[in-house]
């Protein structure tokens, strides 16, 4: 820490929504401060505030939302100081950009769609700087550069669609760098991107801070990323901050009890993993040799795209009463698995999967039909991501409970109010609350209540697709636990799927790890995370970073495995068509080429 | 600062969890609509008034001094009647002075002649004119306002022929106002039977209507209005011709809302909440009506309020072109048209009166619209 | 010499004015109240549809012979016309008439209208013209020498003059000059087929008959002998027409008519033209004025620089009803046939309150009948059933036994149907609209229930004449002003297009393969009339032809007439002088303005500054 | 790009052919044609000798036969009286009604269609495309509801009494002319200095009459656009920069605001033709669509069936130039064979 004077010192900082009348602070009391070359990170639950308050220092609060107190120097250039708070809109705007930037949450919507990258990012040195077209354009190409365009020109001339994830990511950095500001704002920069992008993009951006020597205020949610990057730590909830303080004291001794939950919650793959109980052999799904080729969307332009191989030779069983986790970067086929197992899609012809009720009959599930589909249907259930996207903004929690028991005809009025009533005390919430309407929830409470949803039907099977990835880790927390609870309780059997690996190592029984549409490893959870074979598993459990200041992020390991199939290490590379899966140890398979 | 800041604020998890997240939110839908509805006061008040006009409709034969088609052979062109409470400095309730049209053979105008030494008190809730029907019940002879025994009260004037442009605007308004809501509920049964076909199953149905409504778009609506109005029979009454023109309308309207419903259904289709509900084993027609549905009735109402305006709009351009009612039906668009000549701008001005019940429905419910499609978003 | 001219004459482009004019020209006598003129000038004037040019045919009204202002039949372009037994007509042309391109005029014109089209089937399909057959016989055209011919028939061909002295009258001749060069007859058939093709035509005789039409008055290259020249290529936004150098009127000062130099027909929507006349855009407007636009038009006159007139229709009704004798219906047809029930009609009209609303009272309330105007004017007559008396006509109706009434007080007709008469209008007049709400009103008090149809024309009339339509609103006869001489066609059984009996007019007129024959004694003793007529040698015997018809319609009403001589307004320009303050504005006889002789129109020469016409467009 | 746009050539032409068969039904539907009616007319007025001329025209035009027939005939797929001699063939009709070929007309009346609805069409966006930005800027304060509430009574007050109102107090207040397009001295002069602005000032009457409802729907409907665009992240990013207002709102969410309005050209023609007919005919304004009218209502079938088809073909074009501007507009869309390029 230097000695001179902070960069950015907020005292007192209050945001309120003011609707006159009824205004309250969503942020209250806020003060901290930022020294040059130092990086602050602000945690915090979701909703805490974390993110009006980055962008009431930017002067981009949304409408509505005001400043209602405090003040926020900044120290400009030549020494002087103003408030952040007071400047008119053109000091603001001068500010912006050249001083303060900052780095947005979602890459995709936060690049226009209609312009290149390169004219975006250009447009930052063009507003604030007059120089020439081809000097702004060969900052902007060093720019990229620096960030780790593997070919500056061709983002250059890109639209952002054209790019991916991680790249576009860069692109906003690039943005938001370019102009060497002195402190930089990252609002949950990497929250959008999996893991192994995201290991990438944290390690650039403390690159780059240390090389141009600026402030960054880093806001998350994640402690692991706040253990790997941050020096100090402001700790939010609810619009307050319960604790702040260098990062290795707060993590490590942390005073708050929120500050302790929050970092109990926090979710990491163990060392060693406890040995489960091996897989029964009453499997309940059985899935052989399965395929799913989506066709390529015909667009209203031009030939249509190339069909998608979003599953390939794809076999996995679920034992009853166990839990099998698929893990696997954005894109590899996870929901694809969970879709077919659920007769939501049909798979290419071939193959086989087949679901054995408590009953023991077995249904063939690609060729269900009428009763025997209704039969299925009442046995399998599914959770879904987006808890705000899973239930009908029109219909009561009770109508939401009840509806899958009106379906079926099962139970009188009574009895199914009755159930309702249980399944909320079941998923943790008061039956008081059956009465209300999702809206009026919170995202946690919401997934609680889709949970409720599917266990309405007292199924065997329930296939959880990301069911928390949308969810801030204390709730995520709580969340998994419910499902631990509840397998233990109703004997479930799980498919689990999450891209996260850590948090997969706390309920899963068993693991896939997929890529690209194929399995590269599978086997029982102890093995997969004591002993992962594979490089992309490894690449996986590298870069999720844990909430622990001793264990930073291997990025060598993230490169290696997450790279295309033909750059990972021999015996494992492929280009063309995949290698079969080997068994390493019992039930331990990895796709790799026969010794 | 490198102290180690910690808040005495408690944290218990278990709290945390039953609390509710935006209890200002905690409501049902309709009631929460209805709570931004009310905020937006214009539209609130647009909504108060065109239930307010709907609700008088049934009753205009009461409200209305005088029959649509009723004659005044002497009072031509009258001029909008004064009312006034005092005669000769002294209180006499709402009164009119005797006016009587008399033809000026040097300007070939008629001249108004008042006689202003006698006032006519107004009366009130009485019993006057021609009889008519209430409610379709029995017939009356009571009205609201009646002018004195053997005077007038044309308080919006008269036209051409000595009609009362004011009853004639309250008569009107039992056409006009009704046109817009037959024509939308005819153009939405068509525009949601084939737009929710079109998106709900998809493939040869969804081209179908699409290129349907492309042939549709291509054509301008005159040969359209032209040919669907010479398949009115000819010797349909009034009311016939009526529902037959609201129908047209309602025709014409149909491939935009089409189009909306498709890609409102090809979107919900893909909610999360619906794929739920088929994967709970809910049939089609429950999706549709339990799920999709509700979400899309917003979307509907938001767009119904802003097609009647056009419709609206619509009977006048077709009483413009001959093709819309006839007499002895009234409604608005062929009071218009009436007016549509430069001696009703010029000298009769007050014939154009009809233009501010147009403009004020038009707005009232533009507004509503406006005001509803806010309430209903569920975003807002 | 007309000064506009005399450029030309001078470069020698045109002959002086005393070769262009006939060797015995027209002279003009004015009639009293009209004075002699000066040359020059621009007449503008607005018509709705760009075929409307075609009313300068009409409006300039240079005839074989023509009516003239007493409307009596006089010669104009003939010189003479002798007639004898009314059966042989001697035309003699006036030596050295030129057509407007100045080639000369002669028999040869009319006998190429003759004989290279009337008489060529490919031309003519329909064969000779009605007027000039007396039962189916065709006249024999002996051409005595260049100014001379003769039409003769066996029997007396009353209808042949005034058939030339229409409004749209049959021409019989055509340019031959001009016309020969697309004529198979004497040009090459290939040649004239390539010409046909390059116009769009589908054969020679199509695109003759386009180019020769002297009546639509659209083809430029035409040569006419009307007092103004189109020079416009059709369909244009606006015609402009030049005076005729070679016409064939002069005043009594020698000076060559037309006065003014130029007409313009612009083309605007018939709703905007009163409100250019308002701006004085007009000099002299007539047309798609209705007495609607009297108003703004009287208000604007300082501003506008113009006088409004009011003239009267010459119709000899405004609105008339036309009940359909000939229904298919029979108990319609009975009804309509009973002339109580007509009458009682007729009775249950408050003429005064049209009166009163449609004209502000400055029409004439009266039945159907001639005009005062006409010889055979007969208060009489107009007044014959004509008062509103709601009694009597009550009366009439029970007579009949229309006695029986439903619960909302309409008459019952004998099988049960309710009364309910359907009256089918075209929906072209405001003012018919009108009437007609006036004259529910009043019937209704008769427990007769009217109910308006509007139709589109020509709908209308077919309907009419299939003896679907119950009753027919339109004008009275067209012609409200008969003179002996006129065709009664109109107030006799011979004529679809009499709404009271199409189907006995298809009858005559098809010659019994349509239609049915006519059984009322009075329609026969119609016919009968008009037999008389026809075949009438003297004056005296059409003229009582003439008034007994008119006598039994008045007393028969078959036709309901509601009021006459409604007031339309002209406007024209404060100088333009000679236009009669009064007048009768009537399309046949009369052809509108062209019984007024608008070549004798002129503008006064006083230039003040502050008197032109200023529109907003110069 | 070449195949897509044969792709596209195909399906247009098969719809196409569609549109054109509807078109002829449609305007056969009314019971009779011009002839029949003109024979009527002549029959009223005693003209019996003309009408076996309209007769034997019946024939040659061959409207007494079944309408598919006559549809064929027109089409030039079906031999008439004169052989093959249709659209195919290059032969567009004939106008009963103006006695001349349907082509000339069309030609004549089509560029000062073209011309007024152009003038309106750039009022228009004049007027809609700032005010609606300000609107959806200053959302919800007076600002914009008076913007709203000129857009409305705009788009309330029904065009033909607007045209009628604005005709007489514009004529007596701002000397502005009655109807037409140009000054009478100038119709059949050719182009000139003075012609032209005779032209533009006939222009202002009917520009704002038919604008100003069209402006209010864009208007309004650019402000829905605008605002869910205006808070859109990359709009924020923007701001982040510190790019002036006036120029983040041009450069980002308004251009693609505007992607809606150039989805829209397809419909342009037949509003151009139909959205304009009344004032047209209010204020006699030489274009198409009074022209249509006229046909529409005396059944001139060859002169309303060409304008139809024309206006069709206009349509389907305009929506292939739509797409093919999106594409240019937007690069999220591509046109086949480009992807390399980009
Ligand atoms: N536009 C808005 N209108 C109303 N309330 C808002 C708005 N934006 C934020 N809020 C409220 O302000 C509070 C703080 O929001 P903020 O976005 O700063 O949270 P956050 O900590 O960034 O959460 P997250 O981790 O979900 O991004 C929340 O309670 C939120 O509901
Ligand atoms: N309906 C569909 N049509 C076409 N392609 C599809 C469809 N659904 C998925 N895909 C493609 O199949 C592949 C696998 O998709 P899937 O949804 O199974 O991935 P995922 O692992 O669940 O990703 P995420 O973590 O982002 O949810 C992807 O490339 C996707 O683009
Ligand atoms: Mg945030
Ligand atoms: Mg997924």
């Amino acid at each position: 820490m230097t000695a001179d004077a902070p960069l950015l010192s907020v005292e007192d900082m209050s945001i309120c929504f003011g609707r006159p009348g009824i205004s309250t602070n969503v942020v209250d009391g806020v003060s901290f401060t930022v020294s040059p070359g130092e990086v602050v990170a602000v945690v915090g639950e979701s909703g805490s505030g974390k993110t009006l308050t980055g962008k009431a220092l930017m002067g981009l609060l949304p409408r509505g939302a005001g400043v209602s107190g405090g003040r926020a120097m900044f120290r400009s250039g030549k020494g002087g100081h103003c408030d952040l708070f007071r400047c008119t809109r053109r000091e603001l705007r001068a500010l912006r950009g050249t001083s303060i930037s900052m780095i947005f949450q979602e890459p995709m919507s936060a690049l226009s769609p209609l312009h290149t990258v390169g004219d975006q990012v250009e447009e930052m040195l063009r507003v604030h700087e007059s120089i020439s077209g081809s000097a702004c354009k060969g900052r902007v190409l060093d720019m990229f550069g620096e960030v780790g365009f593997p070919d500056p020109e061709r983002a250059w001339r890109a639209y952002p669609f054209e790019l991916s994830g991680g790249l576009r990511q860069r692109a906003v950095i690039a943005m938001a760098m370019i102009a060497n500001p002195r402190l930089v704002i990252a609002d949950e920069p990497t929250t959008a991107l999996d893991v192994t992008t995201q290991a990438q993009v944290l390690d650039l951006i403390t690159r780059l801070q240390r090389d141009h020597r600026m402030a960054v205020i880093m806001i998350t949610h994640d402690l692991g990323v706040v253990a790997n990057m941050a020096d100090r730590v402001v700790v939010m909830r609810r619009g307050r901050i319960m604790e702040a303080g260098p990062v290795r004291e707060v993590l490590h001794q942390p005073g708050h009890a929120y500050t302790r939950a929050l970092i109990e919650a926090a979710p990491h793959v163990p060392d060693t993993m406890p040995t489960r109980t091996p897989m029964p052999d009453d499997a309940i799904v059985t899935v052989r040799n399965l395929n799913k080729t989506y066709p390529g969307r015909s667009r209203s332009f031009g030939p249509p795209d190339p069909p998608v191989q979003a599953l390939a030779d794809f076999s996995l069983a679920v034992g009853r009463g166990e839990t099998v986790a698929v893990v696997g970067e954005s894109g590899s086929g996870k929901s694809t698995v969970a879709k077919l197992m659920l007769r939501a899609e049909c798979p290419d012809p071939g193959g086989v999967m087949t679901f054995r009720g408590r009953d023991g009959v077995v249904l063939d599930i690609p060729s269900l039909k009428g009763g025997e589909l209704d039969a299925f249907r009442r046995k399998a259930q599914m959770v879904f991501q987006d808890p705000y996207a899973a239930l009908s903004p029109r219909m009561s929690v009770m109508d939401i409970l009840t509806e899958p028991l009106l379906i079926h005809g099962i139970c009188s009025r009574k009895e199914r109010k009755d159930r309702a009533a249980n399944l909320m005390r079941r998923v943790g919430l008061a039956p008081s609350h059956l009465g209300r309407f999702p809206h009026a929830f919170s995202g946690g409470q919401r997934q609680r209540i889709a949970i409720a949803r599917a266990l309405a039907l007292q199924p065997e099977l329930l296939v959880c697709d990301e069911p928390t990835s949308a969810l801030d880790v204390s709730v995520q927390a709580e969340v998994l636990d419910l499902l631990e609870e509840l397998k233990e309780e109703m004997g479930l059997s799980y498919l689990f799927i999450s891209h996260d690996l850590a948090v997969v190592a706390r309920l899963a029984d068993r693991v896939a790890v997929m890529r690209r549409g194929h399995v590269v490893e599978e086997g029982p959870a102890e093995t997969v995370f004591g002993d992962p074979r594979h490089p992309y598993t490894k690449a996986l459990m590298a870069a999720s970073p844990d909430p622990d200041c001793n264990q930073k992020l291997d990025l060598k390991l993230v490169a290696a495995g997450a790279g295309k199939p033909e750059s990972w290490p021999e015996p494992f590379a492929y280009s063309g068509t995949a290698p079969p899966l080997v068994e390493v140890t019992p039930g331990h398979r990895v796709r790799r080429q026969a010794a | 600062m490198t102290e180690h800041y910690v808040s005495d604020a408690p944290y218990d998890p278990e709290a945390d969890r039953q609390v509710l997240d935006r209890a200002d939110l905690d409501a049902a839908t309709w009631v929460l609509v209805w709570r931004r509805f009310r905020r937006h006061k214009l539209g609130f008040a647009c909504g108060i008034f065109l239930a307010l006009v709907y609700l008088a409709l049934p009753f205009v034969g009461f409200l209305a001094p005088y029959g649509p088609n009723e004659i005044h052979e002497d009072s031509i062109n009258a001029p909008p009647q004064g009312v006034f409470f005092t005669h000769a400095g002294s209180w006499v309730g709402p009164s009119t002075y005797a006016v009587e049209m008399v033809p000026d053979r040097d300007t070939f105008t008629m001249r108004e002649v008042v006689d202003d030494t006698k006032p006519m008190p107004l009366r009130f809730l009485a019993a006057c004119g021609k009889p008519h029907e209430f409610l379709g019940l029995f017939e009356t002879r009571a009205r609201l306002i009646c002018p004195a025994e053997g005077g007038t009260f044309h308080l919006l004037g008269t036209d051409r022929l000595g009609r009362d442009i004011f009853s004639r605007i309250l008569w009107g308004a039992q056409l006009s106002m009704t046109v817009g809501l037959i024509g939308v509920t005819v153009s939405f049964v068509i525009g949601l039977v084939l737009g929710g076909m079109a998106g709900y199953f998809g493939g040869w149905i969804d081209a179908t209507v699409q290129r349907a409504i492309e042939v549709f778009r291509s054509l301008p609506e005159l040969p359209i209005w032209m040919a669907l109005s010479a398949a009115i029979p000819v010797n349909w009454g009034p009311i016939s011709v009526f529902i037959m023109i609201s129908v047209i309308l309602g025709l014409l309207d149909w491939p935009g809302l089409a189009r909306a419903v498709r890609s409102k259904f090809l979107a919900l289709r893909e909610e999360d909440y619906v794929k739920a509900a088929e994967l709970m084993g809910a049939k089609p027609s429950r999706i549709i009506r339990a799920h999709m549905m509700p979400n899309f009735m917003s979307h509907l109402i938001a767009s119904a309020t802003l097609a009647i305006p056009a419709m609206i709009l619509g009977e006048t351009a077709l009483s413009f072109l001959g093709l819309g009612l006839r007499p002895p039906a009234v409604s608005w668009g062929m009071m218009l048209n009436d007016a549509l000549n430069l001696t009703a701008v010029e000298i009769y001005p007050w014939i154009l009166t009809p233009m501010v019940p147009v403009i004020l429905v038009v707005l009232a419910f533009s507004f509503l619209g406006d005001a509803l499609r806010d309430a209903l978003d569920p975003y807002s | 010499e007309t000064p506009g001219l005399a450029g030309a004459v001078a470069k020698g482009e045109l002959p002086p004015v005393a070769e262009r004019i006939p060797e015995e020209p027209y002279v003009t006598v004015m009639r009293p109240g009209r004075e002699p003129g000066v040359h020059g000038g621009t007449l503008r004037m607005f018509v709705s549809r760009s075929k409307d040019v075609r009313y300068m045919a009409a409006w300039g009204y240079a005839r074989l012979v023509g009516y003239d202002r007493n409307y009596d039949l006089a010669p104009d372009i003939l010189r003479d016309v002798e007639v004898e037994e009314g059966r042989k007509f001697t035309l003699h042309l006036r030596r050295g008439h030129r057509w407007s391109d100045g080639h000369p005029f002669t028999t040869e014109d009319i006998r190429y209208w003759w004989e290279d089209i009337c008489l060529n089937e490919e031309l003519t399909p329909g064969g000779v013209p009605g007027e000039l057959l007396v039962d189916g016989e065709r006249p024999k055209v002996t051409f005595v020498d260049d100014v001379t011919v003769t039409f003769e028939w066996s029997a007396p061909n009353p209808e042949f003059l005034p058939a030339l002295a229409r409004a749209r009258p049959v021409y019989i001749y055509a340019p031959a000059h001009y016309l020969r060069q697309f004529h198979a007859g004497y040009t090459d058939w290939h040649k004239l087929e390539v010409m046909a093709e390059a116009a769009g035509a589908r054969s020679w005789a199509q695109f003759h008959n386009r180019l020769d039409n002297l009546y639509n008055f659209d083809n430029p290259e035409l040569p006419v002998l009307q007092p103004w020249v189109n020079t416009s290529p059709k369909n244009g936004r606006r015609y402009v027409l030049e005076r005729n150098p070679y016409f064939h009127r002069i005043d009594v000062n020698g000076r060559q008519l037309p006065y003014i130099d130029t007409v313009e027909l612009e083309i605007a929507a018939a709703g905007l033209i009163s409100a250019k006349a308002t701006m004085g855009e007009a000099t002299l407007q007539a047309r798609s004025l209705t007495f609607a636009d009297a108003p703004v038009l009287k208000r604007s006159e300082a501003t506008g620089g113009y006088r409004t007139l009011l003239w009267r229709s010459g119709a000899a009704n405004q609105i008339a009803l036309y009940p359909n004798l000939t229904h298919v219906d029979p108990a319609w047809r009975e009804l309509f046939r009973d002339r109580r029930f007509r009458r009682a009609l007729s009775l249950g009209i408050s003429r005064k309150a049209i009166n009163k609303a449609l004209y502000f009272g400055f029409a004439e309330e009266r039945n159907l009948a001639a005009l005062e105007e006409s010889p055979f004017f007969d208060a009489a007559n107009a007044t014959a059933w004509a008062r509103y008396d709601p009694d009597a006509a009550n009366a009439l109706l029970d007579e009949i036994g229309l006695v029986e009434r439903n619960a909302a007080g309409i008459r019952l007709m004998p099988d049960g149907r309710p009364l309910e008469i359907i009256v089918e209008t075209a929906g072209e007049r405001t003012v018919e609209e009108d009437a007609l709400q006036l004259i529910a009103l009043t019937w209704h008090e008769l427990g007769i229930r009217l109910i308006v149809k509007t139709l589109d024309r020509d709908n209308m009339r077919n309907r009419a004449y299939a003896g679907r339509a119950q009753m027919v609103v339109w004008f009275g006869w067209n012609n409200g002003i008969p003179t002996a001489e006129s065709s009664p066609h109109e107030l006799v059984p011979i004529d679809q297009a009499n709404f009271s009996w199409p189907r006995w007019g298809q009858y005559y007129q098809t010659k019994g393969s349509a239609g049915e024959p006519p059984d009322l004694p009075s329609a026969l003793r119609l016919m009968q009339l008009f037999a008389d007529w026809s075949h009438a040698t003297t004056r005296k015997a059409q003229r009582a032809a003439w008034r007994e018809i008119l006598a039994i319609h008045a007393e028969e009403v078959f036709v309901i007439g509601t009021v006459a001589r409604a007031p339309m307004p002209v406007v024209a320009d404060a100088r333009l002088a000679n236009v009669p303050d009064e007048a009768l504005y009537a399309w046949d006889p009369g052809a509108q303005l062209g019984v007024h002789r608008m070549d004798e129109f002129f503008f006064r020469p006083e230039t003040r500054a502050d008197a032109s016409p200023a529109g907003p467009a110069e | 790009m070449i195949r897509y746009l044969l792709r596209r050539t195909g399906t247009m032409l098969v719809t196409f052919m569609v549109i054109s068969f509807l078109v002829f039904l449609i305007i056969n539907l009314p019971p009779g044609n011009i002839l029949t009616n003109q024979i009527a007319e002549m029959r009223a007025s005693g003209e019996e000798a003309s009408i076996a001329k309209a007769e034997q025209l019946i024939e040659t035009y061959s409207l007494d036969e079944p309408v598919v027939v006559q549809y064929l005939i027109w089409v030039g797929a079906w031999p008439g009286s004169h052989g093959f001699s249709g659209l195919l063939q290059g032969d567009f009709g004939w106008s009963f009604e103006l006695n001349r070929p349907v082509i000339d007309v069309v030609g004549e009346y089509a560029a000062l269609t073209a011309i007024v609805n152009l003038a309106a069409l750039i009022f228009v966006y004049l007027v809609a495309l700032p005010l609606g930005t300000i609107a959806a800027v200053k959302a919800n304060t007076w600002i914009d509801y008076l913007a709203g509430l000129i857009g409305y009574i705009g788009l309330a007050t029904p065009n033909f009494l607007l045209a009628l109102i604005l005709l007489t107090y514009g004529a007596r207040y701002f000397d502005l002319p009655i109807g037409g397009l140009m000054a009478r001295e100038f119709e059949d002069q050719p182009m000139s200095w003075a012609k032209f602005q005779s032209i533009l000032v006939h222009l202002i009457a009917p520009t704002i009459v038919i604008g100003t409802s069209g402006a209010a729907v864009i208007m309004r409907r650019l402000r829905a656009n605008l605002m869910d665009e205006l808070y859109k992240p990359y709009v924020e990013t923007a701001r982040a920069k510190g790019v002036p207002p006036v120029k983040r709102i041009i450069r980002y969410p308004l251009r693609m605001a505007l992607n809606p309005f150039v989805a829209d050209i397809g419909n342009l023609a037949p509003q151009l033709v139909s959205g304009s007919v009344m004032v047209s005919v209010v204020m006699s304004l030489p274009t198409l669509g009074p022209i249509l009218l006229q046909a529409l209502k005396a059944q001139d079938i060859f002169m309303s069936a060409f304008i139809l088809l024309f206006v069709a073909a206009l349509t389907l074009i305009g929506m292939l130039i739509s797409d093919l501007l999106l594409a240019l507009l937007d690069p999220r869309i591509r046109l086949g064979g480009r992807r390399k390029a980009a």
